[in-house]
């Protein structure tokens, strides 16, 4: 007896567990959505009118903690200027095989040229391939970046990324909370604004969910928000899966 | 080759002779480049480095320290509207503005038919007939539109050529014939002008 | 009658500071460890207090007011206090008006990263600008002169380069001109700033505003390596900081070295850095500015490239041939060398090839054995002389940085020149007595001058100016004659005559040779001249230069090694060339050259930069040259040269590296080869002289940005650390614990 | 003045007052106007206020209530004069007179100047009094009688001087300009 107790007592936990909601998801066929803040690979940005951001002053090459960027800037030619003002990046390079993705880099930049994609999905078959050149890293005319046959982007892997760290970064000032970081400008840098260190957050307006939210059901019930617990929050679940299924058929 | 005429080539002379170090003799130097090319052109300055012994670049950077010296070509009359706190108080503004439209140049430039230079001046030192005036630094004591428009006129005309010589003449100089001015010219000019304040202030009462 | 002080004492922050009475207040103060940023004030110049940084509170009579502290000379008792609220207001306070106008272009500037404006406003500036106002702006660089670039919109006004070129240099080509906050350094637009002294002016320029235009964007300094050097394009041997960002040279500065250059480099020996990477590899061994990089054989009438081997198989047998023949073979060239190369190649010559005619010199230097028998005089000397009279070329020309020395010496009253001159020298507006001298005739000139008696008529000596110029002479006692060739064309006999009579008839004076190439003075010790072996020891007279190349087109010499470029650098060219036509003849040298037209093998060596050893300059100071970047293809050290020729040859020099040539050297003779080489400091060592400690000038941190200006500055924990940066090499090759005498390497 | 002019007046004799209202001297003030302030003794003199009309004309007696007669001339300002404009100018012309060796007169006249320009001419912000009293602080530090200098020479003191005295006289005015953004006597 203590036996067949024992015996369905194994399963216990399979069919606790059976009842819950799937967490995995069908990967790489389905991906969970990006965080905002996603660390991927480089994009140089370019002005509007072409023009590049980037003025080759190597501040992320200094600041860069793994030594993956390498720059060197040269003189505007003065009848087909690349970048406003006097200095240019001439050479541009990012080596993937060393690459953290601190995001210091993003952080250097003092004309916001350089940020970065939610792409971290990219693999390469040989050495070369890893070195990204300013030729791959900058984006096309109109502001997307270059789509390289070794990675694998997905729909809205080059909306809203880099530029958080004004609002958030420990040299940041909580006065630029909700205050569009830039705008009017190709590439990445156009994003809504955000939150910071205040702790407010506007999910409608970044357009994701928080992480505490998307993996509620991991948190501890203390840590679980207010709105999230209890029979009306589990309602609110159903429905919303069942919204989602219904978007998804 | 010097580019002074041999005139004023021979006065600069005697001027650095009057200084123990030529040095000193910059700024007369600059005043005689000033009255035969209107402005201190850069001909000029090489020559007057080379009377003192100095680089270009030294006399270059004095004379753009003054503003009675003008580096780039002016008009045949520099006329200058003080705007300083009693002109300004009395309409020195409200006169340069006037001045701007009569002649048509904006202040700092020079009309097409190159006559005039318009200058915003500081303190000319004649607060009491403020708003003061200066052509060609001659004070014309002219505090009203009008008088002003009558003043360009009769310049125009060439009615006032006797007091108001073309930009950069040196007037003492060419009355008394060169650089030296004897003493008894000067006491002569010192007691004249003694002699104007005296009336004035008898007047006044 | 009051006791005149030799030192005076000082309270600065509280602490007592002992000064010499006259000192100024910024100099003491960063004595005793307390760093008052500044911006104008410069240790080698004239403080003019102009950009009020560096203001301080100092007690007075009517309490304590600020006063700038690079103006201000210590008195006794004086009380200073330069961290009290009032005087850190104003420093910020000067600072915000510095930033006001400032543009902040920092990440496209070049000084970006060791700037003093940065590091000062860090460590004494206000945290936020209140300046909402437009800022002023001018038109982006402007080229002022051929190698300078001046942005006015980064000027602060502090007048260090006007200064530099008004007070150091001597030529005011840039001045301030216009007024108030327009004011702007400018040349003459008709006469751009063409002084061969105009990198100084990039050096000691506290922001950006002037930039060079060779390093114009070349590096970030955080990502500059440096060494510090000496430079080897004239014989006055100037310390440098050579810079590079990984193997590619970008910068050279100038550092302090007191009894040399102040600081100070002349544009030859700060912008000819692409002389070493061969103008960015040009390939035609007939154009000197190309590199050699592979050794090179002659077959065929053509030279082609070769292997290591067969070039030296090939040298070998030649000079062998010829060397079989008594004087068939000479050596003709390395003033350029290292003392260590000089040293290796004049054993080369005497031990292996068994010849005395060996010559550094090209025909264009003086006799060294009368050279060496002067009573010689270092620099300090002749900036300290009573009288300096010349007898050489014009030293701006010839050693630029000397005629810097001798102008800050001769403007001081108490300080006159007598110039015996074929042309009106740059120190000409100097002189006292100027006596022109007719070329071939200044040995007549000097006996007319030292003479009793009426001069003779056909030199149209003034008789004034001789009386005075020998009043001036007198004995000799607190005279110092630096001589040199004052013609090319002229027999060099003719100024060794006159350096011969001056030497007896001023028996006091002493002489600084002013030789002009590179390392002449290190060569001719190191044995690279006739009639002299290695430590200066009397041989029997070779062949110089000059009967060397007769002896060739006689047929009387064969073969002969040059080092270095003959035919581009000897006066009579086209009888060089008709020399080495009719020779055998094996060059060593870094770059290309006439020389190659007619050269048999080429044997392709390391040019400066990119080898150790030691150097001599005119004085007959011995200072370290240090490597910075690896020498191009399979180009060697002539070190190393020396050693596999002689090996060739079938000779062991036991000299496989420069340490142990330098060992070899110094134990042989005496030399500080090996001494200086270990322990370089920038003072060096005056050969024959016993070495006395120097006290070391602090180094401006604005003089010499290097990539660790922050700390120079003091930023935090590392305030007062003034440690300089460590140097190659950081300490002597570990000793063998088993054979004490001898290093590791040595046995081998 | 109603006879604008140059009188030669005994010292300590006559007062202000004497020199601006007598028939003889200034002849008072065209209008009849109130005199709002006046600068006893050129640009470089922080200004009084009619309470020192009735202060005699003599360096001491001056120089004890926080200014000076040096030049003499003697500016009068009346009841339809704009204070931030009058001090504006004379800012102004420091900025252009200064000879541009040290920085706080270089920088800080333009500086001044250029803020006194944005107050009078609309850009003014409440907190530029501030501003513009610690940069005439950086100039003259203390803001005292006589005045402390950061400076070379005198020029700098004088500076700050009239936009000091302007402050400190007539804030209300200047608030004045920043509600308004623009000037009120416009």
């Amino acid at each position: 007896m203590a036996r067949g107790t024992d015996f369905f007592g194994g399963f216990k936990l399979t069919f606790k567990h059976l009842a819950r909601p799937r967490v995995t998801v069908g990967y790489p066929g389905e991906k969970r959505p990006k965080q905002p803040r996603q660390h991927g690979r480089h994009v140089l940005n370019r002005f509007e009118d072409g023009m590049e951001k980037c003025i080759g002053c190597e501040l992320c090459a200094g600041v860069c903690p793994a030594n993956c960027i390498y720059v060197r800037g040269l003189d505007n030619p003065p009848d087909h200027p690349v970048s406003p003002g006097e200095r240019y990046g001439y050479v541009y390079e990012i080596n993937y095989l060393r690459c953290i993705h601190c995001d210091m880099c993003v952080e250097a930049c003092p004309t916001q040229a350089i940020t970065e994609s939610k792409l971290f999905e990219f693999s390469f078959t040989n050495r070369s391939d890893a070195i990204y050149t300013k030729a791959e890293l900058l984006v096309d005319d109109d502001g997307n970046p270059k789509r390289l046959p070794w990675e694998d982007w997905r729909e809205g892997e080059a909306a809203m990324t880099g530029g958080w760290m004004r609002a958030t970064s420990p040299a940041g000032d909580a006065a630029f909370e909700g205050v569009v970081q830039w705008s009017g400008e190709l590439g990445y840098g156009q994003r809504a604004p955000e939150g910071g260190q205040s702790g407010r957050r506007d999910d409608a307006a970044t357009g994701t969910k928080s992480l505490r939210r998307a993996f509620v059901r991991h948190l501890q019930p203390v840590d679980v928000p207010a709105d999230l617990s209890g029979p009306r929050a589990a309602i609110d679940r159903l429905r919303e899966r069942l919204a989602s299924r219904r978007r998804g058929a | 080759m010097s580019h002074l005429r041999v005139d004023l080539r021979q006065r600069a002379e005697e001027l650095v002779a009057l200084y123990p170090r030529p040095r000193s003799a910059l700024l007369p130097l600059l005043h005689l480049v000033q009255e035969q090319d209107g402005y201190v052109s850069p001909e000029g300055i090489d020559e007057v480095a080379e009377l003192t012994g100095t680089t270009s670049a030294d006399v270059r950077g004095t004379a753009s320290f003054y503003d009675m010296f003008h580096l780039e070509p002016v008009g045949r009359y520099v006329v200058g509207v003080c705007t300083n706190i009693a002109c300004l108080l009395a309409g020195g503004e409200e006169l340069l503005a006037h001045a701007s439209r009569r002649l048509d140049c904006a202040v700092g430039s020079t009309t097409d038919d190159g006559l005039f230079t318009l200058e915003e001046t500081e303190c000319l030192a004649d607060c009491g007939h403020a708003p003061c005036v200066t052509v060609n630094h001659r004070y014309v004591r002219t505090t009203t539109p009008e008088a002003f428009d009558a003043l360009v006129d009769e310049v125009r005309q060439g009615r006032r050529d006797h007091e108001i010589p073309h930009h950069g003449t040196l007037v003492r100089v060419r009355r008394n014939g060169g650089l030296r001015v004897p003493d008894e010219v000067i006491a002569a000019e010192r007691a004249a002008a003694k002699a104007a304040r005296a009336r004035r202030l008898e007047e006044a009462g | 009658m009051t006791e005149t002080r030799t030192s005076v004492t000082v309270t600065v922050n509280g602490r007592a500071v002992e000064a010499a009475p006259g000192e100024l207040l910024i100099d003491v103060a960063e004595r005793a460890g307390t760093y008052i940023p500044r911006f104008c004030y410069h240790p080698r110049m004239e403080p003019v207090g102009m950009c009020r940084m560096c203001l301080v509170e100092v007690e007075g009579p009517r309490g304590a007011t600020l006063q700038p502290a690079c103006y201000q000379h210590v008195n006794d008792g004086m009380v200073v206090t330069t961290d009290s609220p009032k005087a850190k207001k104003a420093q910020e306070g000067v600072l915000e008006f510095l930033l006001a106008n400032h543009p902040l272009d920092c990440p496209v500037c070049d000084k970006g990263g060791e700037c003093p404006l940065q590091d000062q406003t860090l460590t004494h500036g206000p945290g936020e600008t209140r300046f909402v106002e437009e800022k002023r702006h001018f038109v982006k660089p402007i080229e002022i002169g051929p190698l300078v670039l001046l942005d006015r919109e980064r000027c602060i006004q502090c007048a260090r380069c006007t200064r530099f070129a008004a007070e150091v240099a001597g030529d005011t080509e840039i001045a301030f001109a216009g007024r108030g906050d327009l004011i702007e350094v400018a040349p003459s637009p008709e006469h751009p700033f063409t002084s061969v002294f105009s990198g100084n002016t990039v050096q000691i320029c506290p922001v950006g505003a002037l930039t060079a235009k060779p390093y114009r964007f070349a590096a970030r300094p955080w990502d500059l390596d440096q060494v510090e050097s000496t430079c080897t394009q004239c014989a006055v041997g100037c310390r440098l900081a050579v810079q590079s960002s990984g193997d590619r040279l970008t910068r050279v500065l100038g550092v302090d070295s007191d009894p040399v250059n102040h600081g100070w480099l002349c544009d030859k020996g700060r912008f000819t850095l692409d002389a070493v990477d061969g103008h960015g590899g040009l390939s035609d061994p007939l154009d000197p500015r190309a590199r050699i990089t592979s050794p090179l054989v002659r077959r065929d009438g053509t030279l082609v490239e070769a292997t290591w081997g067969e070039a030296l198989a090939r040298a070998a047998e030649l000079l062998r041939a010829a060397g079989e023949a008594d004087g068939g073979v000479g050596v003709i060239g390395g003033a350029a060398l290292t003392n260590e190369s000089a040293y290796a190649w004049a054993r080369v010559a005497r031990e292996v090839l068994g010849t005395e005619h060996v010559d550094a010199q090209y025909g264009d230097g003086l006799d060294p054995r009368r050279v060496l028998a002067l009573p010689g005089a270092t620099i300090d000397d002749a900036c300290a002389a009573r009288v300096v009279l010349t007898l050489c070329g014009d030293p701006r020309e010839e050693l630029p940085v000397l005629f810097l020395r001798l102008r800050g010496a001769l403007v001081r009253p108490g300080h006159d020149l007598v110039e015996l001159a074929v042309g009106p020298s740059a120190l000409h507006p100097l002189a006292t007595v100027s006596i022109p001298v007719r070329p071939g005739e200044a040995h007549r000139v000097v006996d007319a001058l030292l003479d009793e008696g009426r001069a003779p008529a056909d030199l149209a000596l003034d008789d004034d100016a001789r009386e005075r110029a020998r009043r001036l002479l007198g004995d000799g006692e607190g005279v110092v004659v630096v001589a040199g060739r004052t013609n090319l064309a002229e027999d060099p006999s003719v100024v060794e005559r006159a350096l011969t009579r001056l030497a007896d008839a001023l028996p006091r004076a002493r002489f600084l040779v002013a030789l002009r190439r590179g390392n002449v003075r290190g060569a001719i010790d190191a044995g690279l001249a006739p009639g002299l072996r290695p430590g200066r020891v009397l041989a029997a007279g070779g062949r110089d230069t000059r009967a060397q190349l007769a002896a060739l087109r006689e047929g009387v010499q064969r073969a002969v090694l040059v080092l270095g470029d003959l035919v581009g650098n000897v006066i009579d060219r086209p009888g060089a060339e008709a020399a080495l036509e009719r020779a055998d003849v094996v060059v060593v040298t870094g770059h290309g050259g006439a020389t190659l037209a007619h050269a048999d093998v080429v044997l392709p060596a390391a040019v400066q930069h990119e080898r150790a050893g030691t150097v001599t300059n005119l004085e007959g100071r011995v200072t370290a040259v240090v490597p910075k970047v690896v020498a191009p293809g399979a180009a060697w050290p002539d070190v190393a040269i020396a050693a596999e020729l002689a090996r060739a040859l079938g000779a062991d020099l036991a000299m496989d590296s420069v340490v142990e040539a330098a060992r070899a050297y110094e134990s042989a003779t005496g030399y500080p080869a090996l001494s200086v080489l270990l322990d370089s400091t920038s003072e060096g060592r005056v050969a024959g002289s016993p070495s006395a400690p120097v006290a070391r000038r602090p180094l401006d941190p604005m003089a010499f940005p290097g990539i660790r200006s922050a700390e120079w500055v003091g930023l935090g924990e590392s305030a007062g650390d003034r440690s300089p940066p460590p140097r190659w090499p950081t300490s002597p090759r570990p000793r063998c614990p088993r054979c004490p005498d001898a290093t590791p390497t040595a046995s081998r | 003045m109603n006879r604008p002019g140059v009188y030669e007046v005994e010292m300590v004799k006559n007062t202000f007052r004497d020199l601006i209202y007598d028939p003889a001297f200034g002849g008072g003030v065209p209008g009849d106007r109130p005199v709002k302030a006046f600068i006893p003794g050129g640009v470089s003199a922080p200004w009084f206020g009619p309470d020192q009309l009735d202060l005699p004309l003599g360096q001491d007696e001056v120089g004890g209530q926080g200014s000076m007669l040096r030049s003499g001339s003697v500016v009068v300002l009346d009841d339809t004069t704009c204070l931030v404009r009058a001090a504006w100018r004379i800012t102004k012309f420091f900025s252009r007179e200064s000879c541009g060796q040290c920085t706080p007169c270089r920088e800080g006249s333009g500086w001044i100047e250029r803020a006194m320009y944005r107050l009078e001419h609309g850009g003014g912000r409440v907190e530029d009094l501030e501003l513009l009293l610690d940069l005439c602080d950086n100039i003259a530090p203390g803001l005292t009688w006589p005045p402390q200098q950061t400076t070379i020479c005198v020029l700098g003191p004088s500076i700050p001087s009239s936009v000091h005295a302007a402050i400190e006289m007539f804030k209300g005015e200047f608030l004045a300009h920043v509600d308004k953004q623009g000037c009120p006597f416009d």
